[in-house]
């Protein structure tokens, strides 16, 4: 314990910028700001020295922090990251840092909106430092309520309101969760009495879950699935993220389509497929078939949209779509597409919604059709915008495409004819992604837009931050890939020795 | 320094990427100075270029075995992706030709893009798609070029679009990229299943394991499939037949984009990887049955467009559709050499062409319809004559460069006996003398329309006019009949003379000719052109359809906005009323009905709920009162 | 008369005549009172029944060896609650006190819920094989009860303590006239 | 050291006073009060039921104290500490009802059902 506690420090950094905010009188604007994107920056500053000292020689997970807590249940406060996890933890480091930034104008309550956001990117970055599969829930379930409250106060109404947003939202994660704690008491109660003595970690738990019978692994996985398929919007448990990404505030779009989306795929794979490889074999088609769908529906979807943020909710439907396709296949190079892809498309949805966010603010609308020709009066957000887009469509050279490629490998090798599909999206991705950059931004300029101040100072920071990441990323994957390697190899080693003693189908 | 420049090799691409960060950082407010660093860029890498290129082709080894310069860019189990720099003749050769015409289109834009606004915006984005069409063409790996490939789209893209402000150009460089998308869609299948049978897209690995195919478990229809999809990037990128709608259209951006784009480098990169991939097609000759037609078709039906078409930047879009359709031909009928003979020489006169064009267009304000223009060679004699140059060298007359290209992908076609490929091929040399010099009859001879007031370019404009002449001229004498040096470089295989065929020389040659007295006859001895007007009469049909482009624009933007956009309402709608509606709302209304129904009994009267609870007490009560196992005896109470 | 019942009974009935009139007696008026405490249509009378009921189980107490308790019982329930409530109901004055004291609507579904749980009561007491312990109880009851509340059970007593006075302020900030200002006088809505 | 006691359906056991009869009686009481609670519209009444159902309970921890636990006195303490919160309760209870009284001008409970939907 001599050791500097590097996660736990990312961890509460947000936590104790929300407690200096908590003390603030509220008319310190400013300042309320800035101990936020202190708070943040701390915690992302750590997450990167995390992310490149974290040791790829010996791989596994790093940075341990153990502190017993429930006996009964097994439970300690387990920290440590591995190749699985340090990827998203720096993501939503990154995001939080950004999302602080983008909110820069938040004039109503600033007080509360970044006390909230700063227990937001706790709640959701709690969720990929534990190794313990309690803390897990524990964390996830706090993400939900500043959420909520920060869609009820902060959001925006268009085609549906933002109370209705923010409750189906709310109502759909809760079901989602309520879901998987089924399929976690149960695993819990079946592994305790095989272990004999209750462990909630996820190494202990699929060390126990090994004995489990095959048909106990497939309804649990089963459960499981829909419990954090809903959470990464898997068709058809998609419809509350275009409709809840529009009612949010920048922020929280930013931070749940960055981020909090990838709880579900990251569930899915540290702890469903990891502790369930059998229920995982049995259902991975099921998985995929469901992906594609999403992939194919979405992008059509997301075609016939007029509302920017409905576009991108749409579209990160239509990408997750890409991530349930790479874990059904169940391969190391699946696994590292899927999880390089999340963090790819955690930074470009964040910068793509922070982008909408200041289009937004300064137009007053989001709406493509009253939009137009934005290019010539604020350049640098419609760069941002059009760097976005691309980064969605696929571009490469960007963060987003060799996760993709990776995938597709992966998938194509696995499943043929249906990840064909999954690829043809791509086309219709360009298409709703240009028609988008290029209706909003593009053509004529309009009168009424002249008059609109470009982003500048502190609000170039999330374009700058989300942009560098994008462009490296890109350039180099390798960054990506060397730190997922380390935790994808054992991970898929002891998915294929467990399904090698399960058994075939 | 020739061993410095082929060690650096990887300094070609990368110098325009820094010209590209340099001005999009630090130098955009300061137009000129960014024009010379993207300028610079080019001629560092343009030089550079020179002495690899010096260097590969006195090492003859290279074209058996490229030199690769790769190094690793990630890797995971089963999955290794090297980037480098591959150098042999022919990637030399585009290296080389890129960065001249380039260097030299750059030149020009100094003068062309004048006072426009986004000067050094323009530069940053040439640069880039310098740098990734020099990556495209350096890359060592399909992976690479695949990064290169989409890049150039991407600043393609972004350079037809550069008058964003303007509808049309917005809708066209979309529509550019979008087309190139459904290609690349081919493309990237074609990547995976090559990947997916021989587990690298090296291009180095590629090419010792495909011939050997039989051992990987691959069977002939695989290859023949991968092979299908592989080309499904060229028909896209280099504007093929079915997919070529895109490319006129492009014409909206600066006219050194075009050229750029048009003549020299972009739409030839789909000529380029066939070419790269060559032993990939050299293994299915179904496929490069294919390539032919698809390049023989083009080649016609592009040409006959052309030949109704008024805005002088269409004609010369279409035109380059046909010639690029002649690479294809040249590859498709195996002949390498003729295919990338035709590329080199086709960069300098189209070059010449559109840079003309545009310095056409600048002294006329933009009016691009060729019929408003005329006598246009006195008052600009340097672009005039260049020009001519030009369309001497398209027509295919001795000694200009596109003679002898053309010559040898005729020959090509001959000897591997594809007659009727051949008689196309040969049809389309004979429009294409005549529409390039209806073309130059109609813009540079006869009266002048007393509504433009020209004058001749700057000499920033023109002095690349003249250098590009001169390479249009001298350009083909390096692959003669009789001194072929360049079959020698550049082949597939084994080195492949073809044997001077005079008949087919004299016969282009003819042919050439009838097309320019054609032209002469209608649009230049016919002073008020009454004939053409009657024969355009006469065949109204066949003129209106051509005239058109044969709708395919119309179809497609019908599938586009019908099929597609219809499918999207469709899903969208079943999103809201099906999933949303239905599904998920549903769900929440028989919650909120078995909400509805169970209110009355939440009447707020606590001595409701206190009568109720009872009865829930005494039912526990009982229920463990009663299937306790002790009440099978007697109920013990009290102290045991 | 004696063969009709069994000699027995009537042994048995002699022998602890005291303690079996006593009881039955006293639960006679328990039970009584309290019945009437519920019926009553005024409830003044109510009140005074209630005072009954408590007086009787005093007495109960004291056949219970529990005389500590009783006292108890008679000094805080009879005197000091039925008081307090008296002055409740004073507090709050009805116009027709002869009808203050009403059924609700669930008066019959109350009485099958309450003839349940006594009926399930009673079964279960009957079918219950009581054992008791032989001791008796001690003389002297206050004393031990004093002793044991000050030391095994001074915790608790003393949070009674504190309950009771919590329970005083509370009653009297809760019951104390809350005095509206002009500008703020959205209290009786 | 301890004697069953025997049904009290027969004569003998109806006359000999165990702790069955204590809590049938306490059970009656507790009933009567429970009722009272349930059905008395008048929310001093009800308070005053809920003494009943207290007092019930009661019987039956000083029986059990004379019955089970004679000398250790732990039904009686135990009846005290009930008392004690008994008054307590009452002592609040009817200043609620004050209060309520003071705003709503009213002690029906059928007049209070802000908890309806």
């Amino acid at each position: 314990m001599g050791e500097f506690p590097v996660l736990l420090t990312i961890l509460l950094a947000p936590v104790a910028a929300a407690l200096i905010m908590a003390f603030l009188p509220r008319e310190e604007k400013l300042l309320i700001k800035c101990v936020a994107a202190a708070g943040t920056f701390t915690s992302m500053a750590l997450a990167f020295y995390t992310y490149f000292t974290y040791d790829t020689g010996t791989g596994g997970v790093q940075f341990v922090q153990q502190i017993p807590w429930i006996k009964d249940l097994g439970v300690t406060f387990y920290l440590g990251v591995d190749g699985v996890s340090l990827p998203l933890m720096l993501l939503i480091s990154i995001l939080g840092f950004s999302a602080v930034f983008a909110s820069w104008n938040v004039d109503h309550r600033p007080r509360d909106f970044f006390i909230l956001l700063c227990l937001l990117i706790t709640g959701v970055m709690g969720t990929f430092v534990t190794q313990d599969l309690f803390i897990f829930l524990l964390f996830y379930e706090m993400v939900v309520i500043p959420i909520y409250i920060l869609i009820i106060i902060w959001g925006s109404t268009k085609r549906v309101t933002k109370e209705y947003a923010g409750m189906k939202l709310t109502i759909y994660l809760l079901i989602g969760s309520a879901f998987l704690l089924v399929g976690v008491v149960a695993l819990f109660m079946k592994t305790a009495g095989i272990l004999g003595a209750p462990d909630m970690s996820f190494a202990g738990l699929a060390r126990a879950a090994k004995s489990l019978s095959q048909f106990d692994q497939i309804w649990m996985f089963a459960v499981m699935l829909f419990g954090f398929g809903s959470l990464i919007s898997m068709w058809p448990f998609h419809s509350w993220s275009p409709d809840g990404y529009a009612g949010a505030p920048t922020a929280v779009s930013m931070i749940h389509a960055g981020v909090l989306k990838k709880i579900g795929g990251y569930g899915l794979i540290r702890i469903a497929l990891y502790v369930l490889p059998v229920g995982a074999q049995f259902w991975a088609p099921v998985m995929a078939f469901l992906g594609v769908c999403g992939v194919v529906y979405a992008a059509m979807a997301a075609l016939a949209q007029k509302d920017l943020k409905y576009i991108v909710g749409y579209s990160s439907v239509s990408h997750m779509g890409y991530v349930m396709l790479a874990v059904g296949s169940l391969s190391v190079i699946g696994l590292n597409g899927a999880i390089a892809y999340m963090f790819a498309h955690g930074i470009m949805a964040a910068l793509f919604f922070s982008m909408i966010g200041f289009i937004y603010e300064k137009t007053h609308t989001r709406w493509v059709p009253d939009l137009g020709g934005l290019h010539r009066q604020i350049p640098k957000i419609s760069a941002g915008f059009m760097l976005a887009a691309l980064a969605t469509l696929g571009l490469p050279g960007l963060i987003s495409f060799i996760p993709e490629f990776t995938i597709f490998i992966a998938a194509f090798n696995k499943y043929g004819g249906l990840a064909v599909a999954a690829i043809a999206g791509v086309i219709v991705t360009a298409l709703y992604a240009l028609r988008a950059g290029a209706y909003a931004l593009f053509g004529p300029p309009r009168e009424e837009y002249d008059h609109l101040q470009d982003i500048k100072g502190p609000e170039l920071v999330p374009l700058v931050v989300l942009g560098t990441v994008l462009v490296v990323g890109g350039l180099l994957p390798s960054l990506l890939f060397n730190v997922i390697n380390c935790g994808t190899i054992p991970l898929m080693a002891e998915i294929n020795a467990a399904l090698q003693i399960g058994g075939k189908f | 320094m020739v061993e410095y420049a082929m060690n650096h090799a990887w300094l070609i691409p990368l110098l325009p990427t820094l010209a590209f960060v340099a001005i999009i950082f630090l130098t955009r407010p300061w137009p000129l100075l960014s024009a010379l660093i993207a300028v610079g860029a080019m001629l560092t890498s343009c030089f550079f270029a020179t002495f690899t290129a010096i260097g590969v082709f006195t090492s003859p080894e290279l074209t058996e075995k490229p030199l690769v310069y790769a190094v690793n860019w990630f890797n995971m189990p089963g999955m290794e992706i090297n980037v480098g720099i591959l150098l042999d003749p022919v990637s030399a050769m585009m290296m080389f030709m890129v960065t001249l015409v380039g260097s030299l289109i750059f030149i020009y834009a100094i003068g062309y893009m004048q006072d426009d606004p986004g000067y050094s915006v323009f530069f940053s984005y040439v640069s880039l798609f310098a740098a990734f069409m020099l990556l495209l063409v350096a890359s060592s790996s399909l992976v690479e070029m695949f990064v290169g490939w989409e890049g150039v789209g991407l600043c393609s893209y972004l350079l037809i679009g550069f008058y964003q402000h303007k509808i049309s150009a917005r809708e066209a460089a979309k529509k550019a990229f979008i087309t190139c998308r459904v290609a690349d869609f081919g493309l990237l299948l074609g990547m995976l299943l090559l990947f997916w049978n021989f587990g690298t897209l090296d291009f180095a690995a590629l090419a010792e394991k495909i011939p050997h195919f039989q051992q990987y478990n691959v069977s002939a229809a695989t290859l023949a499939l991968i092979a299908f999809l592989v080309f499904c990037g060229p028909i896209g990128k280099s504007g093929q037949f079915p997919l070529h709608v895109w490319l006129p259209d492009a014409m909206e951006g600066p006219t050194p984009v075009s050229a750029l784009i048009h003549a020299a480098t972009m739409v030839v990169a789909g000529v380029y990887l066939v070419a790269r991939v060559m032993f990939l097609f050299h293994e299915v000759p179904s496929v490069m049955q294919l390539v032919a037609v698809t390049g023989g078709f083009t080649a016609l039906f592009a040409a006959t467009i052309a030949v109704t078409q008024r805005e002088i930047k269409r004609i010369l879009a279409y035109s380059t559709i046909s010639q690029i359709g002649y690479m294809m031909l040249a590859l498709g009928v195996g002949s390498l050499t003729a295919g990338m003979f035709h590329l080199w020489t086709h960069a300098f006169f189209k070059a010449l062409l559109f840079l003309g064009a545009g310095s056409v267009l600048v002294a006329l304000h933009h009016k691009a319809d060729v019929w408003e223009m005329g006598g246009l060679l006195k008052k600009m004699p340097i672009t005039g004559w260049t020009f001519l140059v030009g369309c001497i060298a398209i027509a295919g007359i001795p000694p200009f460069a596109g003679f002898w290209s053309k010559d040898e992908i005729l020959l090509a076609t001959l000897e591997s006996g594809h007659y009727v490929l051949f008689a196309m091929a040969a049809f389309t040399a004979f429009l294409t003398a005549f529409y390039m010099f209806r073309l130059f009859f109609l813009a540079f001879t006869g009266a002048e329309n007393p509504a433009n007031h020209p004058k001749e370019s700057p000499w920033v404009m023109t002095v690349p006019l003249i250098f590009l002449a001169i390479f249009s001229l001298v350009g083909g004498w390096v692959g003669t009949p009789w001194a072929n040096v360049w079959s020698e470089w550049i082949f597939f295989g084994h080195p492949h003379h073809g044997e001077p065929n005079y008949m087919v020389m004299i016969g282009s040659v003819v042919l050439a000719g009838l097309g320019i007295y054609l032209a002469y006859y209608f649009y230049c001895a016919d002073r008020e052109k009454v004939k053409v007007r009657e024969l355009a009469r006469r065949y109204q049909g066949i003129y209106t359809l051509l005239y058109n482009k044969y709708y395919i624009d119309e179809i497609y933007l019908w599938l586009n906005h019908t099929l597609v956009d219809g499918a999207a309402k469709i899903f969208y709608l079943f999103d809201i009323y099906v999933v949303d509606g239905i599904i998920v709302n549903g769900v929440a209304a028989i919650t909120g009905l078995f909400g509805e129904g169970l209110r009355v009994t939440a009447t707020g009267r606590l001595q409701n709920y206190a009568l109720v609870f009872f009865l829930g007490v005494l039912a526990v009560f009982v229920v463990l009162a009663f299937t306790s196992p002790l009440l099978a005896g007697p109920i013990w109470g009290g102290v045991r | 008369m004696i063969d009709l019942i069994g000699r027995e009974v009537v042994d048995v009935f002699l022998s602890n005549f005291w303690s079996i009139g006593a009881f039955y007696t006293l639960a006679l008026v328990i039970v009584a009172s309290g019945i009437l405490v519920v019926l009553m249509k005024n409830i003044v009378h109510s009140v005074l029944w209630l005072a009954v009921c408590f007086i009787g189980m005093a007495g109960l107490f004291l056949t219970l060896d529990a005389d500590f308790l009783a006292a108890v019982q008679v000094l805080v329930y009879a005197g000091a609650v039925c008081i307090m409530v008296v002055l409740g109901i004073m507090v709050i004055r009805r116009a027709d006190m002869k009808f203050s004291n009403p059924f609700n609507t669930q008066v019959y579904a109350a009485a099958g819920v309450v003839a349940l749980v006594l009926a399930v009561c009673t079964f279960l007491a009957v079918k219950t094989e009581w054992m008791v312990s032989r001791a008796r109880v001690p003389e002297n009851t206050v004393e031990p009860i004093a002793t044991l509340l000050l030391s095994k059970y001074v915790v608790p007593f003393e949070v009674a303590a504190v309950l009771l006075l919590v329970a005083l302020i509370g009653a009297l900030l809760i019951a104390r006239e809350v005095k509206t200002d002009a500008n703020t006088g959205s209290q009786a809505d | 050291m301890q004697i069953p006691v025997v049904k009290l359906i027969d004569p003998v056991t109806m006359l000999s006073i165990g702790p069955a009869h204590y809590v049938i009686l306490s059970a009656v009481l507790f009933c009567i009060g429970l009722f009272g609670v349930l059905a008395k519209r008048n929310a001093i009444m009800v308070l005053i039921c809920i003494e009943l159902m207290l007092n019930a309970v009661n019987i039956n921890l000083v029986a059990f104290s004379k019955y089970v636990t004679p000398a250790d006195f732990i039904g009686q303490i135990f009846a005290i500490f009930v008392i004690t919160v008994a008054a307590a309760e009452v002592g609040l209870g009817l200043a609620i009802i004050i209060a309520i009284y003071r705003n709503k001008v009213s002690v029906n409970l059928d007049d209070f059902d802000l908890l309806k939907w």
